[in-house]
């Protein structure tokens, strides 16, 4: 008689009242919560802001190898994500209204163990956050991990930094006309952030994350002529930065003030003539070791082009700053590429959702494009 | 908890053994009952395909035809970074639940199984699955499947949805 | 100069400092909020789970004959609505988590004014509100509109009783094994509910709202060989069912006890052969004034088909219980139709989103297919 | 507000001025500040195709080549149950806000535009534009679309963007 089963069906302690012994084949399970494989190299973060729900936004976890679902992290209501140095920690810098659109605004930094994605701590902070898409820099820790600093707008821009370890917050930085956190490598209690005159100004931080110095940097870059994307790359001290025009700029941001190279151009004149433009949220990638720097590139660029997918991914070789692979596209507006050894260039497309995947040797290799992931995801950082 | 003694000393139950006694359930040779959550999401007319589901789809447990997702619907865990099994990382188990029975083709027996939502992280969205055979309105409260089972839980998100093996089924 | 303009770019009081003396042709405006045009019968209601962000579900209000958006009206984490008698307020059963899916739930009922959709009142309540798709019934006022019924479920069944004049909460009433709600229209004080025996429970409330009388209906269906869909529609004190297999059901709930008529079947021996089932959420509208009724019907329909899309929509003459109609089904799964004269008749698609209108005269005239609107909307009201 | 006055004390009045004295925007003949907010929703490819729109739509405040949105990004309260210069209801005005400068076809006049963003209810989500002609990061707030301008008010939820005529463009 079924019908028999049917009597035991019950809404809790299912397992109790239902695991006698097992007369079955296949063994009786508990469900359990699982924690994520380990990390390899290839584990991607991909940030969605969910425009058409954004008190819901999304931070989703995968396997950059077989495009396997690993997790998900809430993001709230605009929220930005950032790894803590170690890969230990997912930090979420983020706000909730007690009842979804309205109430009370709480604004805190919660952070989630990266492994079991549950939620460690949460810190609260001044209802500041930069209410903007997810963009790399507008959460970043210090290079020690120790401090976190968040970007603010009210719009008045600052920076609010909270003390990890203590668990709280320590202060909040004016940072006016300037936008995104650059945190230096070697001095941990040191960032920069990019001024829409044209400068860094860089913040230097006392033992207990108070602003002990602040120094702009001389201008380097002209907003109106050939503005910076603020997705940056970061080297070490050095951050690597395309403009709209299609220059590369390197800023070291190690010394009380930071230094800017002399940029040099992505494009030939031919390029030029073209029209050939960067485009998208997060335009640059690039590759440490294997010296390689990769670029969401459109044709026929002009003012306001700046965000515009990619007709084309080049690739360029640091040391001879020449183009060495160029291939379609995929409709890319974000580009990130993994570290160390065989690395591989994930291109996310922003309006259809998928990622292109790469062979990021000298000539990039198309190996798939999965997805659609997520509905409106802008950053993409990698493990 | 308090609920769970209200809702059997009330007319569930009884309902329950109502449904035991000559059910439409038990004339499809299978116990499809419940099913984990809500309508599904796209498409709404995979409905019923589990019956004349292709025999590759039955053991891969990322898509709707898999054996043991009879009496499911929600999203996969196993879409979700979570397994048969187990609810994703960062999610807890539902504190309610219910029971089908699927037929394993590997082996040709029924196992008894148990659909767990999982709970609390922002909802998954991903390979949403939706089978109606045994559902019933909310007045059979137990078998019905357009309602969120993370609802006794301290957060009511729900994420997805996971199919353990407790048991074979009777026969 | 045009440069001289970008001076003047601020971010507040945009009208103060630049509605200096109009130059322009075209005058100088403030901006304002708008309120929804005089409702007219062919206002919709559409509400929406949103079932991939199920926290932040909607009900979209629009003009059924332009299909211009009138509105949007939050429904929060698995909200449900309905319209006050005289159609001046939007009420709504839903809950909050303070920190969007953790933190404390807070339960309530919230009141909009329908033409400003501005929250009017926000009445605390249990914390068990149903947590079910969009159905009506899950939320109903009494007929005077003093009491407002929502449906709990924890999953265990249970009415929350709200005195809507006094602004409060007032009892709970257990209803195991029942759901929804059906008010009578001619006892304010009265409600009945289904049940899964085959009964409807009828509750009668005293003048404080609290149970003074709960009496069972006979058995009038079979929920295991042909269970009734909750979405009915109500004339006066009647409420008109369908059954999964084809069956119109009709129960008085003016008395005591609840009365049900003898059922009728929509289907002819030759329908029952090709297995024609009627399917969807809210698979049934009735128009009073011409005496139809419609229905969304798939053929080959079995056990687990009731939730299919419609194949066909049919219209029936109540006086005669004859079909008079049959037109596409244009994948409905909702189906409303307007009062009073010149009716139409509006076809929701949940799988498309789209809503088919149709000329709601004895032979269905299919005007034109609107949308798609919203995500996941399960549930029609009319004006 | 303190906020307002910080802000024009701080370093963005310096960053206002420093666009009017050269602007990339000049150069373009339209004064293209601002706009709404944050990413389109799709398509993503109708940047820039304010320039050349079709006629027929510069009149019809319904899509995103009406005249007046030259320089908006976000949802249209036309689609949202408001109107060209009304938010929709259940809604506020933002409070803080941007301007751009449209050229209207009809009358060969440009226009001073105020876009301000209606807020606290559930995200509109219908008929999403996007240009960013002028539009720089975050460092150049004035004409950062990226960001909510909802920011300011007591509910940040961003619903939709209107386009209000508040005097002529100089020239």
């Amino acid at each position: 008689m079924l019908s028999a089963n049917i009597r035991k069906f019950c809404f809790g302690a299912v397992m109790a009242v239902l695991a006698g012994p097992s007369l079955a084949d296949l063994p009786v399970e508990t469900v359990a919560v699982a924690t994520t494989p380990p990390a390899n190299r290839y584990r991607l973060y991909l940030s969605d802001m969910v425009i058409s729900h954004f008190i819901d936004g999304k931070l989703l976890i995968l396997d950059g190898e077989s495009f396997k679902v690993l997790g998900n992290v809430s993001l709230g209501l605009t929220g930005h994500a950032t790894l803590s140095p170690d890969r230990s920690e997912i930090l979420v810098s983020t706000a909730y209204f007690t009842k979804l659109n309205r109430g009370e605004r709480i604004a805190e930094l919660d952070v989630y163990d990266a492994t079991t994605l549950k939620l460690k701590a949460e810190i609260s902070v001044p209802s500041k956050h930069a209410q903007s898409m997810p963009y790399r820099g507008a959460v970043r820790t210090s290079a020690d991990g120790r401090f976190v600093f968040l970007q603010n707008a009210t719009p008045a821009t600052s920076v609010s930094i909270v003390d990890r370890v203590a668990g709280k917050f320590v202060t909040e930085v004016p940072t006016p006309g300037c936008w995104m956190i650059y945190p230096a490598q070697s001095v941990p209690n040191r960032f920069a952030t990019l001024c829409g005159d044209g400068t860094m100004l860089t913040i230097t931080l006392d033992a207990e994350g108070k602003p002990a110095d602040r120094k702009k940097s001389a201008k380097f870059f002209d907003a109106d002529e050939d503005a910076l994307f603020v997705a940056g790359e970061q080297t070490g001290d050095n951050y690597t930065f395309l403009t709209f025009k299609g220059n590369v700029q390197v800023v070291n941001v190690a010394g009380e003030q930071a230094v800017a190279e002399k940029p040099w151009p992505l494009l030939t004149a031919a390029d030029l003539k073209a029209g050939w433009r960067p485009g998208g949220y997060q335009p640059l990638a690039l590759q440490e070791k294997s010296g390689r720097l990769y670029a969401t590139m459109h044709p026929k660029g002009k003012e306001g082009s700046h965000k515009d997918p990619a007709k084309e991914i080049w690739g360029f070789d640091l040391a001879t700053k020449k183009r060495v692979a160029r291939v379609p596209g995929h409709h890319a507006t974000v580009l990130a590429v993994t570290r160390g050894d065989e690395p591989k260039l994930y291109a996310v497309s922003t309006e259809k959702q998928t990622i292109a995947v790469f062979a990021a040797s000298d000539k990039l290799k198309h190996l798939k494009t999965a997805g659609p992931f997520a509905e409106t995801a802008t950053q993409l950082d990698v493990q | 908890m308090k609920w769970f003694d209200d809702f059997f000393e009330g007319g569930t139950r009884r309902a329950a053994q109502s449904i035991s006694r000559r059910s439409a359930i038990s004339r499809i040779g299978k116990l499809l009952v419940g099913t984990a959550f809500l309508l599904p999401v796209l498409p709404f007319d995979r409905v019923g395909k589990a019956v004349a589901a292709s025999k590759d789809k039955h053991d891969d447990d990322t898509t709707c035809e898999y054996w043991r997702y009879c009496a499911l619907d929600g999203f996969l865990c196993t879409c979700c970074g979570g397994s048969i099994s187990a609810c994703p990382p960062g999610t807890e188990v539902s504190k309610v639940t219910w029971v089908g029975t699927c037929h394993n083709p590997n082996d040709g027996k029924d196992y008894l199984i148990s659909y767990n939502d999982c709970c609390g992280a922002v909802t998954c969205g991903r390979c949403g699955c939706n089978y109606n055979i045994g559902e019933r309105p909310g007045y059979r409260m137990g078998v019905h499947n357009d309602i969120n089972w993370c609802m006794a839980n301290s957060s009511n998100t729900y994420h997805c949805t996971v199919a353990a093996i407790v048991g074979l089924g009777e026969s």
